[in-house]
């Protein structure tokens, strides 16, 4: 097993220690801390596009530029610690981490997901949050690929699905915290290379916030034991998988929640007792990343002792100890006289700690092992690697026409288009998942008696207050274009946040994609993080926190380019949330937006087998102007139902809210859809962005057209009696669906 | 053909079940040291001859029944 | 009407992980609550208490079985006040987890500490843990954990479980049926049997039951969540605006009724 | 002593594991009629003699291993 470093890299390496060689512990710690993983050397470094132009850093171009200029006063920490920090209410702050663990996943999918669950909560403890919510988005090969056609190596991705679902449920069960909001998609080019993200929300108290490691103060090891599980995952995350990967046993990472579970009480008990001065998770790197990373921010040095650290077994070199990433461990400086308080709590709650280094004023990281020193390093030369430069060819725009045929019935296509795997409903996974633990659920991940869809999630985490958190997510992996894409991602959070009355809306990026060695993969992902500025800029919504995982390659190629954005929202009074079930008869309904013929890579085209044509495109402008008055007459609670449009547009949007609804159903008129094209089924499948349907009080609706005016919307149907969706199309034709029928194709019973 | 597959951890990893179960039995009062838990499958396999039976019992260990990357694996046949 | 004077405790050890919302509940309802982890129990004695609730959670990773190491270990090491509490009548409560552990230790639906269990919550029937709101009808009104309710009314509160499945032998059912020690069966939405229909039986559990009491009806376990269905808005959807309160507030509501009548 | 305990359910008693497992290894195209899923437990008991490691053992399967409402339990010495 390669340590991974770059050839580059390993000649300044030779030439800085050219007075005395390195230890095996110095190197790992350098490639560790060097890592894409812990690093993020290609967002960080240059990068040079076949245009000529050189970009300093992405991250800050674009991700973090766009931050700093929208300069939100409510932002508290962003892009620094574990996870992001914003404000909440009453003295409270909302912590935010999305991770992936793509790699793990693939190859033991149990334990992968179950442990980037663990690795995510551990984010959120890491900057004294209380985890209070958990988030998955999951990307897997079509279910039913031949055997025959998986190369050596490869998982079947039913094994695969089968094995993260579980994980995924199990530790969050585990631990009591809910599982409210996420995402499952199927698609060839997730075949070699399944996508796991795990996101964590937390609550802490404004002032509970404490970072500020002092010299003397003791470095604290505490959680599950220091074993060989996982040493190297940090530089495994950033090599292809190979048919190798399987021998690649010792990254394989075992899962603990109880001990966990344990270890949040502890923390959260030191955290109210105000006892430690900093606190960090071990994750990719273990403790050599943690106590470099703690003491370097510190502005300080450390000096860690190896023989303190408790061991799963005994007869561990010193570097596979300061590596190791065995899970469920936390590194907290503590102040002298505050040190034996601490124990007490980590062995009240049964959890092992032991003292295993100070923070001293040297700059450096001193590592001994039996009475021996295994580790001098400047930490200023380690955390300031070498840059490195990629290079980024641009994609060139493809322009094609749609070569298909008008369906003769629109009812049919639409019943299809609702079981498609992407589509349907993921209820037999999310009822695996506890979403109500913590009795805060108020907005569940399957809405109502009839298990409808929700926009997003909205928990009520603070006991004293009305306010909620309104958890979103966009992903639109399938529309060839990174600029669009990631333009339909941001737009789709911020769309589903809003649906259900969220506002002051943050965001979370978290990048999957193929080799960043390749150019052509560079030039998108450059592409996708312009985009990432340009809409974070137009919908007033700024990045917290975020990741990226490269270098997601196998035998069957790189990953299908995938960009989950996560949106986290306020809303201000948890009983006036908006839900997408029918209200009452005859109330209107209206669509917001403009339809386009925009089907390039929307489910329709891609379940038709064919590719062509636009994807859709975002005016940041008018999306910003929809958004906002929608919030404003959700204010004036003129609201009664509201759906953002996405896959599979107004069809499955409409179908989606009549199986939310109990004996209503609604009836559309495709003529009065505001659109640019003539075919029924192109308005009934365009997943054009910034739209809504919205039923409005009939009694009010001159008012809800007054704020709407000078934007684009329409009144284009009504709800009626008895449940189903009638269609009625350009040429007047009908198309009637029972809710028996929809709710069948959709849910599949 | 009814076969037994036992799957359990390979040895180095750490089990956390086990661990769980063997302190728990010790605060019962048994003297046990460790404890490594495992699953046992018996599975009715529709083939004739033992070999065959044998031959796709060790396919759905490695293919479903365990993860090679960190289980072990045995197999018997119970009776013909 | 004081319901201050009451005071319950809420026991917790590695895993639990439902006592804060269970405390909420407690204290929304005036009772004095404790949340007490096992490591620190020697400091209390549980006869200053009218209630003990064994809360939800995953006990010891629900390694072994669900319940069971908790069920040992707590009533091998308590078992003398344990017993004595039990004895004098006081109320004691399992909640999912915790009807998993008064099971395994052989409480419910015993008349005492058993040394083996006469019932087991079993891997659910779809063998998946389970997370949805179920409807249970109230089969017993007379123990203190639902005197605010009326007999055959249909409550509407959620599940979280994958070993729920009631399973036990035809005597054992007998006695629970004659002693009326069937507290809750889940149903259909209009009330009629479930006959095991999945989803509203959501577990597979032998003759719909999702909660029983001992023969003094003074020791209740159930697998739903009535601290989840406590408050209005945690229900899983409502018109324009949540109501007051959720079903699963009636089974605090009885322990007050219960303890104004009974402790002076 | 290492003791080797197995539970399993109940002859008759309905197996949902089981039966997703079957189900799933049909779905991969295996001739599975039906699966039992039980538990091992590898034990080392600090005791001298076999006789009192069964003993033992067998007090375990009943106190805390198995559930006798549902469970069955064989107990074997694995060596000495
Ligand atoms: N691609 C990215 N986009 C936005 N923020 C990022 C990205 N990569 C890293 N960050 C920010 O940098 C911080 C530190 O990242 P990282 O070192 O990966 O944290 P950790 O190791 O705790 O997961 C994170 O909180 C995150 O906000
Ligand atoms: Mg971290």
């Amino acid at each position: 097993m390669g340590l991974n470093i770059s050839l580059d890299r390993m000649k300044y390496l030779k030439q800085y220690f050219k007075d005395r060689p390195l230890t095996d512990v110095e190197l790992e710690m350098i490639a560790q801390t060097w890592s894409e993983h812990c690093f993020h050397n290609v967002f960080k470094g240059d990068v040079l596009t076949d245009d000529g132009r050189l970009i300093h850093s992405i991250l800050k171009t674009y991700i973090m530029r766009a931050t700093r200029e929208l300069n939100k006063e409510w932002c508290i920490s962003v892009f620094e610690d574990n996870a992001g920090i914003v404000d909440f209410d009453n003295g409270y702050a909302i912590a935010a981490k999305v991770e992936t663990h793509n790699h793990p996943s693939a190859v033991e999918p149990f334990g992968g997901a179950a442990t980037g669950v663990g690795g995510v909560i551990r984010d959120i403890l890491g900057v004294w949050g209380e985890p209070v919510a958990l988030t998955d988005v999951l990307c897997f090969g079509p279910l039913d690929i031949k055997y025959e056609d998986l190369p050596p190596g490869v998982k079947h991705p039913r094994y695969i699905y089968r094995g993260v679902v579980a994980g995924i449920g199990s530790y969050g069960n585990n631990m009591g915290i809910p599982t409210v909001s996420g995402a499952i998609f199927f698609d060839k080019g997730y075949t070699g290379n399944v996508v796991v993200y795990c996101g964590c929300i937390g609550i802490l108290p404004k002032d509970s916030y404490v970072r500020n490691t002092c010299e003397g103060d003791f470095a604290v090891l505490a959680g599950g034991r220091t074993g060989r599980d996982g040493i190297h995952g940090v530089t495994f995350a950033s090599v292809e998988l190979t048919e190798e990967s399987e021998e690649l046993r010792s990254a394989v990472q075992i899962p603990n929640p109880i001990v966990e579970e344990r270890l949040r009480r502890a923390i959260i008990q030191i955290r109210d007792e105000r006892l430690a001065s900093g606190i960090t998770d071990l994750g990719g790197g273990g403790l050599s990343c943690a106590a470099g990373e703690m003491a370097y921010r510190s502005g300080l040095g450390v000096d860690i002792d190896l023989d303190r650290v408790l061991l799963k077994t005994p007869d561990m070199a010193p570097w596979e100890i300061w590596v190791s990433e065995s899970q469920e461990r936390m590194l907290l400086s503590v102040p002298e006289k505050n040190l034996m308080r601490v124990i007490e709590i980590f062995n009240e709650e049964d959890v092992e700690a032991s003292v295993v280094g100070r923070f001293v004023e040297t700059g450096r990281v001193r590592v001994f092992a039996k009475g021996r020193t295994v580790c001098d390093l400047d930490l200023k030369f380690l955390f300031n690697p070498p840059k490195v430069t990629r290079k980024a060819r641009l994609p060139k725009p493809a322009h094609s026409e749609v070569n298909l045929d008008e369906p003769r019935d629109l009812g049919e296509e639409l019943l299809k288009l609702l079981s498609e795997p992407n589509i349907r409903s993921k209820e037999d996974v999310i009822r695996t998942y506890d979403h109500e633990v913590r009795g805060c659920t108020v907005i569940k991940p399957v809405y109502g008696d009839e298990a409808g869809p929700s926009d997003a999630a909205v928990i009520k985490p603070l006991k004293d207050s009305w306010k909620g958190i309104a958890i979103s997510c966009g992903i639109n992996p399938f529309y060839p274009d990174p600029y669009w894409m990631v333009a339909n991602s941001i737009e789709e959070a911020v769309r589903n946040n809003v649906a259900v009355g969220g506002r002051r809306i943050a965001l979370l990026d978290n990048f999957v994609w193929g080799s960043p060695e390749n150019e052509d993969n560079m030039g998108m992902l450059l592409k996708a993080v312009e985009a990432c500025y340009d809409f974070s800029k137009a919908l007033d919504a700024p990045f917290i926190s975020g990741k990226d995982s490269l270098y997601n390659e196998s035998p069957l190629g790189a990953v299908r380019p995938t960009l989950l954005i996560t949106g986290i929202g306020i809303i201000s009074d948890v009983r006036k949330v908006v839900t997408p079930s029918f209200k009452e008869e005859d109330n209107p309904i209206y669509m917001l937006g403009l339809t386009k013929e925009e089907l390039r890579g929307s489910a329709y085209l891609r379940h038709k087998g064919v590719d062509g044509g636009e994807v859709p495109r975002v005016d940041g402008v008018i999306s910003k102007r929809i958004i906002d008055t929608l919030i404003r007459v959700i204010d004036e609670q003129l609201v009664l139902s509201c759906h953002d449009l996405s896959e599979g547009g107004l069809g499955v949007a409409a179908a989606e809210m009549v199986v939310a609804s109990k004996n209503l159903g609604a009836e559309i008129h495709l003529r009065k859809v505001l659109s640019g094209t003539r075919r029924s089924d192109f308005i009934l499948f365009s997943e054009s962005a910034s739209r809504f349907l919205v039923e409005v009080d009939r009694s009010r609706y001159k008012r809800f057209e007054e704020f709407f005016s000078g934007l684009p919307f329409s009144k284009i149907g009504r709800v009626v009696k008895g449940a189903g969706l009638r269609i009625i199309d350009l040429n007047s034709r009908v198309s009637e669906l029972s809710s028996r029928e929809i709710k069948k194709a959709w849910r599949g019973y | 053909m009814k076969i037994r597959a036992e799957v359990r951890l390979k040895p180095g990893h750490f089990d956390p079940e086990g661990d769980v179960t063997a302190k728990s039995l010790r605060e019962l009062g048994f003297p046990v040291d460790a404890v490594k838990v495992g699953k046992v499958y018996v599975l009715d396999v529709k083939v004739n001859s033992k070999e065959e039976a044998l031959r796709l019992t060790e396919e759905m260990c490695r293919k479903l029944l365990a993860n090679p990357v960190k289980d072990d694996y045995t197999i018997e046949v119970l009776n013909t | 009407m004081d319901a201050g004077k009451f005071r319950a405790i809420v026991l917790r050890t590695g895993g639990t992980n439902c006592d804060l919302e269970t405390k909420i509940a407690l204290e929304e309802m005036g009772v004095k609550t404790e949340i007490v982890h096992m490591n620190k129990i020697e400091s209390k004695s549980l006869l200053d208490y009218h209630l003990i609730v064994f809360p939800g959670g995953f006990s010891y990773g629900d390694y072994v079985r669900a319940g069971a190491v908790w069920g040992k270990r707590v009533f091998t090491r308590l078992r003398e006040q344990l017993e004595k509490f039990i004895d004098e009548g006081r109320l004691m409560l399992g909640i999912c987890n915790g009807f998993q552990v008064l099971v395994e230790a052989g409480v419910l639906p015993g008349d005492g500490i058993g040394e083996t269990p006469l019932v087991a919550l079993a891997t659910n029937s779809s063998a998946k843990y389970e997370c949805r709101w179920v409807w249970l009808r109230v089969e017993n009104n007379r123990t203190p954990f639902t005197l605010a309710m009326e007999k055959g009314e249909v409550l509407k509160i959620p599940i979280g479980h994958a070993e729920g499945r009631f399973l036990t032998d035809e005597k054992t059912l007998e006695k629970l049926k004659e002693g009326s020690q069937i507290v809750f069966k889940y149903v259909l939405p209009n009330g009629e049997d479930a006959n095991g229909l999945y989803p509203y039986n959501p577990n597979g559990s032998l003759y719909d039951i999702a909660g029983i009491c001992n023969r003094n009806g003074n020791i209740m376990g159930m697998m739903p969540h009535p601290e989840r269905a406590f408050f209005g808005w945690q229900l899983p959807e409502w018109g324009e605006a949540p109501p007051e309160r959720g079903d699963g507030r009636k089974v605090f509501e009885s322990v007050i009724e219960y303890l104004e009548n009974n402790i002076s």
